[in-house]
């Protein structure tokens, strides 16, 4: 009991020594703040579309496989998936016509995906939502593309795809396959990749090690690999993003040993005085220490909570620019909020805890200030 | 009892603008008096206060307080001596700004950890014995200087010293505050409290309250006048 | 080198705490040649100063010390999903000859933070600072493994390369496979019941025998050893199967996932915690008779006895809970 | 709109249980299904599920064909009111297309690199000339059809 | 005295944590509430066999992480944006960012 009496006590000078410099730390709270609310923001934005991601990734294809020529994409004969199909352990393999199409007038990237069950009639396709939204057209509404030679081939829209499906769907344009080959004038007996159905996973790695042995110019790429491939990319940004941040980081750190250090002559005589009147010097830390945590609490938690707010109410509307790019289609979507404990405990060790150390030596400076530094003044 | 044999305190040991502030000091403090340290500004009375309230080690020599030798204890033990035996008087007051009266009468008990309630209690009761009690909620900016003076006296009290050491304490008030200070003072003459007072005031150097006066001048004592 | 956030933060924090315990250390050296308490000096005084400076420094990197531990085990498992093969902590440790290494420094740095602290604290509390010289001998021999464990952390998040291949815990903790892991986990499960009940009764009943009476403080400092090395044998061999479900699944690091209710954190915060303090009590013990200390040991280990205790019976608490309301049934293996 | 969403519906893989005993289909696997000898929940491990289904429609779910190969030998053991002559039939999972298929007919390979829950596992396959490329690719030891299987090959696996 | 500043700042933080508890409190029904459109987005991934998000649509290799061939970048988009660390330092070619802004 007389541990927590002692603590609050110390704390009630803390905040009154803090109060009473406004201007000073209300400056150095903003800009902690900020420091953590753009931190968090990263890591809940990457962490979002990571979880996003591996939840709808879970049903993309188990094997997916290209023909390489010179290290570079090229078509695969059709002729490869009965090579393939035979490989125990494939349930079925079928060629996969799709690709992009650039709109030179718009500048937009779309990607065009030929599905013979959707679209059954030739002339008509299906669109996701972006780029319906750029073209602002609707269902029956045509598209020009233009096609390889020069001509353009006029199609109607059937039907948009689904506004929540944004996320994965939004430049796509599913059409039929005789539309396809005549627009890229795409040779009959050749796919841009082949996609495998295995059922026991388990077996990937076998059946890729086969595909390989069969086909030596194709490059297999499994489930697993796609998965990782978004948590590596998403992982890496965000590191690489609070990397950059690093430099805000340190800015701030020296803000605050500027603050720590520069003491005034008043708070020079207010430990004086408090260290006469019988406060140890570890007193005098402690009080230092709850200034410290009093500073790092508030800001902390009030910059996760705005982190919080910011991704996931307002979609990350600061981080748009950013993520944007230079793409013309952006999906308009929501993220699935999600917060952990590891989020926190890291922000702590990225902030908390050098803000601590980079006040530690200011404290101790003016904890072992001399005590009858007050009666000499 | 405070006991100083010999004392010296230099500063700037070692370097060009090297001098003893305190130079060879000899005295016994008595229990129950009022002792005046006079003399002008340079003296040495301040240093010598603070030697005498376990603030600052000197140089070399000797201190015992109550019969115990403190000159070798580590800076934390002083504090506990300084919280325990001691209550300081500043000629600034040094009250800390933002705060209550009361939360500044009670600073000194904080790091007991003691309940806040009886902390409280405490710190009303001396309030209300030198009548300041009506202030008790008031930030210490709109104290007056007088209510000001009180204020820190009462701190001085809060744990309940055997000692309590004054540095100027009547600069900034008017004859009248001062006599009053000065009656105070003996109030707690007769409570039993050794009081210590650095001074040139001749209200607080004539007062019939001191018991024995001493004259300081360049670091050493001049004159001991014992009144009774 | 993967650009995770949390590695980011832990080898910054490692840094960190690295930097100031070597800062810690070089004043170590100077207090250690030129303390003399019974001069006033000036230097002296600066020295007494200094220690503050030190005791906040060590205690604040130390305290990271012991935040990040669990960071860092979160991180590794969490990372498992990165490497082929990996399924919990156990995996991405295996990934560069590096992890286990780390993850053993850190355990160790840990409980020795935790035997300065304890130090410090009684040092503290008396008047003459009677053990200084003994704290930053220690605080020298602490430094350089801090120092160690960053570089070997560090070594070992650069050589993170998400596409090697590594094995399972299935497979290190198996009982046909080699290596010290799965010997733990082939060790017959009744001898290994028998140990961990019995060291535990034992810990328990000299902590309450030192708590009550005061006797035999080395006895429980040696059980104390005896019992947290059966813990973590019962844990592999014995504890784990229960959770999992499993007989065959003998893991240490898969009870930190949330499928399992992170029960890991549960043991092996306690099993820390009461390692760390009871192994306290016995550091403590030579220095009962200082004359400062004669009062301010004693209560000290007391209280250390206390959590010890209490932080044992709550592993056996969880344990046992688990292993009754387990669906598993061991018979017939 | 809904159009679509039917369509997509009407997409999914769909896979038909194939009926191999005339009257006792597999059962659909509960949540809280486990494992008699072992103790496991089941339907964590799909891909290696084994039934034993009775006459009176009761039955039994393994997490492997080596576990049910243990309730088969050990019967008064774990299920005392029954007898062998009770069971209507087997299932279980083929290894490559991981439907349930007969597993009195079914062919097992034994001491191959592929892990069940419980460590080595007989790996049913109802082709066997899917088993052969297997025992090719995983180094299995040897096929043994389910008259073949001991108490001897059982407890080898363990 | 009404309220001791500690109390106020605990129960300032105290406040802080309730925000943090409901947030982690919306977030929970939030998981169970986008189930449905999960459930769409991986049953269209499923029969579309898409393998990746459409979130940057920029070029190939970051319309399609997972299918880009390693050399890719540099040679997609005219704008070509890539996230290669040497993509910060070197443009794009002079012919193709004036050539494709001409109609």
């Amino acid at each position: 009991m007389t541990f927590i009496q002692k603590q609050r006590n110390i704390l009630d000078v803390a905040l009154c020594s803090l109060l009473r410099r406004k201007g000073k730390n209300l400056s150095l709270v903003v800009a902690y703040v900020f420091v953590i609310f753009l931190l968090s923001s990263v890591m809940f934005i990457t962490d979002a579309l990571k979880r996003e991601a591996s939840f709808v990734l879970k049903d993309t294809p188990e094997m997916v496989v290209q023909r390489l020529v010179a290290g570079r994409h090229e078509l695969v004969p059709t002729a490869y998936a009965k090579v393939i199909g035979k490989i125990k352990g494939v349930q079925s393999v079928s060629a996969r016509l799709w690709g992009y199409y650039y709109d030179a007038t718009n500048g937009a990237n779309y990607t065009l995906i030929v599905h013979q069950d959707l679209i059954t009639s030739p002339g008509s396709i299906m669109v996701g939502r972006g780029v319906a939204r750029h073209l602002s057209a609707g269902e029956n509404g045509t598209i020009p593309f233009k096609a390889c030679d020069g001509s353009y081939l006029f199609l109607e829209i059937r039907s948009v795809l689904p506004s929540e499906s944004e996320l994965v769907s939004a430049d796509l344009v599913l059409m039929s396959e005789l539309d396809f080959r005549r627009l890229f004038q795409m040779p009959e007996g050749y796919a841009t990749d082949l996609v495998l159905r295995v059922r026991n996973v388990r077996e990937l790695s076998t059946i890729a090690a086969k595909v390989v042995q069969l086909l030596p110019d194709t490059r297999p790429v499994s489930r697993d690999e796609i998965l990782r491939t978004y948590d590596a990319v998403f992982s890496w940004r965000s590191g690489l993003v609070i990397v950059i941040f690093a430099g805000a980081l340190c800015a701030f750190l020296i803000l605050a040993w500027d603050k720590a250090t520069g003491l005034s002559a008043e708070e020079k005589r207010e430990i004086g005085l408090l260290k006469a009147v019988g406060w140890e010097t570890s007193d005098v830390l402690l009080m230092k220490f709850w200034e410290g945590m009093a500073v790092s609490l508030v800001s902390f938690l009030t910059g996760i909570i705005l982190a919080y707010l910011h991704i996931f109410f307002t979609s990350a509307s600061l981080f748009e620019p950013a993520l944007k790019g230079w793409s013309v289609l952006y999906p308009d979507f929501r993220l699935t909020p999600f917060i952990d404990g590891q989020h926190a405990a890291t922000l702590f060790f990225l902030t908390v805890v050098p803000y601590t150390a980079a006040t530690i030596v200011p404290s101790w400076r003016t904890a072992t200030m001399d005590p009858d530094s007050v009666m000499r003044s | 009892m405070i006991e100083i044999k010999n004392i010296r305190k230099v500063f700037n040991a070692g370097k060009t603008n090297e001098f003893a502030a305190i130079d060879g000091v000899s005295l016994q403090v008595d229990s129950d008096r009022i002792t005046v340290f006079k003399g002008p500004s340079g003296s040495g009375k301040t240093t010598l206060l603070s030697i005498l309230g376990c603030m600052v080690r000197p140089t070399s020599g000797r201190i015992e307080v109550n019969g115990r030798e403190i000159t070798s204890l580590p800076e934390q033990f002083l504090a506990e001596i300084r919280r325990s035996g001691f209550g300081f008087i500043f000629q600034q007051y040094n009250l800390i700004r933002g705060m209550t009266a009361l939360e500044n009468v009670m600073i000194p008990s904080y790091p007991t950890g003691e309940r806040r309630s009886s902390l409280k209690k405490r710190a009303v009761e001396l309030l209300d014995l030198f009548n300041v009690s009506h202030k008790a909620g008031s930030r210490v900016e709109e104290l007056s200087g007088g209510e000001a003076q009180r204020v820190t006296i009462a701190r001085a009290l809060m744990n309940n010293p055997r000692f309590v050491i004054a540095d100027e304490p009547t600069a900034h008030l008017d004859t009248k505050l001062s006599r009053e200070f000065m009656d105070i003072m003996l109030g707690l003459k007769t409570e039993g409290k050794t009081i210590l007072i650095a001074s040139h005031d001749p209200v607080v150097c004539d007062s019939i309250a001191v018991d024995r006066l001493v004259g300081m001048r360049d670091g050493r004592i001049t004159t001991v006048d014992d009144r009774r | 080198m993967i650009f995770h956030p949390a590695i980011i933060a832990l080898s910054a924090g490692s840094l960190l705490v690295s930097l100031m315990l070597l800062y810690s250390a070089f004043h170590g050296i100077r207090i250690l040649r030129n303390w003399d308490m019974g001069s006033g000096s000036e230097s002296q005084l600066q020295l007494e100063r200094r220690t503050y400076l030190i005791s906040t420094l060590v205690a604040c990197a130390l305290g990271f010390q012991l935040l990040s531990l669990f960071l860092f085990i979160h991180t590794v498992d969490c990372m498992s999903g990165l490497f082929v093969g990996a399924m919990c902590a156990a995996g991405s440790l295996k990934v560069n000859p590096f992890g286990y290494p780390a993850i053993v420094l850190r355990v160790i740095n840990s409980i020795l933070a935790g035997q300065w602290l304890m130090i410090n604290h009684a040092d503290n509390k008396a008047f003459d600072y009677p053990l200084i010289r003994k704290k930053y001998g220690m605080l020298l021999v602490i430094m350089p493994l801090i120092v160690a464990e960053t570089a070997i952390q560090g070594a070992y998040f650069m050589g993170l390369k998400p596409e090697v291949i590594t094995s399972c815990c299935g497979v290190l903790f198996s009982a046909d496979s080699e290596g010290w892991a799965s010997g733990m986990a082939a060790l017959p499960p009744v001898p290994v019941a028998i140990a961990f009940y019995g060291f535990m009764a034992a810990t328990i009943s000299a902590g309450i025998l030192f708590y009550t009476r005061g006797v035999g403080p080395y006895l429980f400092a040696g059980l104390n050893l005896c019992a947290a090395t059966a813990c973590v044998i019962a844990l592999i061999c014995l504890i784990s199967p229960y959770f999992y479900e499993s007989p065959t699944h003998h893991c240490p690091f898969c009870i930190l996932q949330g499928e399992y209710r992170y029960v890991g954190y549960a043991f092996y915060l306690t099993l820390l915690a009461g390692a760390a303090a009871g192994l306290g009590v016995g550091t403590l013990t030579p220095f009962q008779g200082v004359e400062s200390l004669k009062r301010i040991i004693p209560e000290l280990q007391r209280t250390l006895a206390l959590v010890s205790i209490l932080s044992y019976s709550g592993f056996v608490v969880v344990a046992v809970s688990g292993i009754l309301f387990s669906n598993l049934r061991l018979t017939g293996y | 709109m809904k159009i679509l969403l039917m369509l997509l519906l009407l997409l999914q893989p769909c896979s038909p249980s194939r009926a191999l005993a005339e009257d006792m289909k597999p059962v659909d696997v509960k949540k809280t299904d486990k494992c008699p000898v072992c103790g496991m929940f089941v339907a964590r491990y799909p891909d290696f599920i084994a039934q034993v289904i009775f006459e009176d429609g009761s039955y039994a779910v393994f997490d492997g064909a080596k576990d049910m190969f243990k309730y088969i030998f050990n019967l008064s053991r774990y299920n005392p009111g029954k007898s062998s002559s009770d069971i209507a039939a087997i299932y279980v999972t083929d290894y490559y297309s991981l439907d349930p298929i007969d597993g009195w007919k079914a062919g097992y390979v034994t001491g191959s690199d592929v892990y069940g829950p419980m460590g080595h596992e007989l790996i049913p396959f109802g082709k066997d000339e899917d088993a052969r490329e297997f025992m090719v690719d995983h180094a299995g030891k040897s096929l043994l059809k389910f008259e073949s299987i001991t108490q001897e090959v059982v407890r080898s696996l363990d | 005295m009404a309220g001791r500043r500690s109390s106020i700042f605990a129960v300032y933080l105290l406040i802080h944590l309730c925000i943090l508890a409901l947030l982690w409190a919306h977030a929970q029904p939030g998981q169970s509430r986008a189930r449905p459109d999960l459930e769409l987005k991986r049953q269209m991934v499923g029969s579309l066999g898409l393998t990746d998000l459409c979130l940057f649509t920029e070029a190939r290799y970051t319309r399609h992480p997972a299918m880009a061939d390693s050399n890719a970048p540099f040679q997609d988009h005219p704008m070509s944006f890539d996230h290669f660390p040497s993509g910060s330092i070197v443009t794009v070619p002079e012919h193709l960012r004036y050539e494709s802004g001409k109609p």
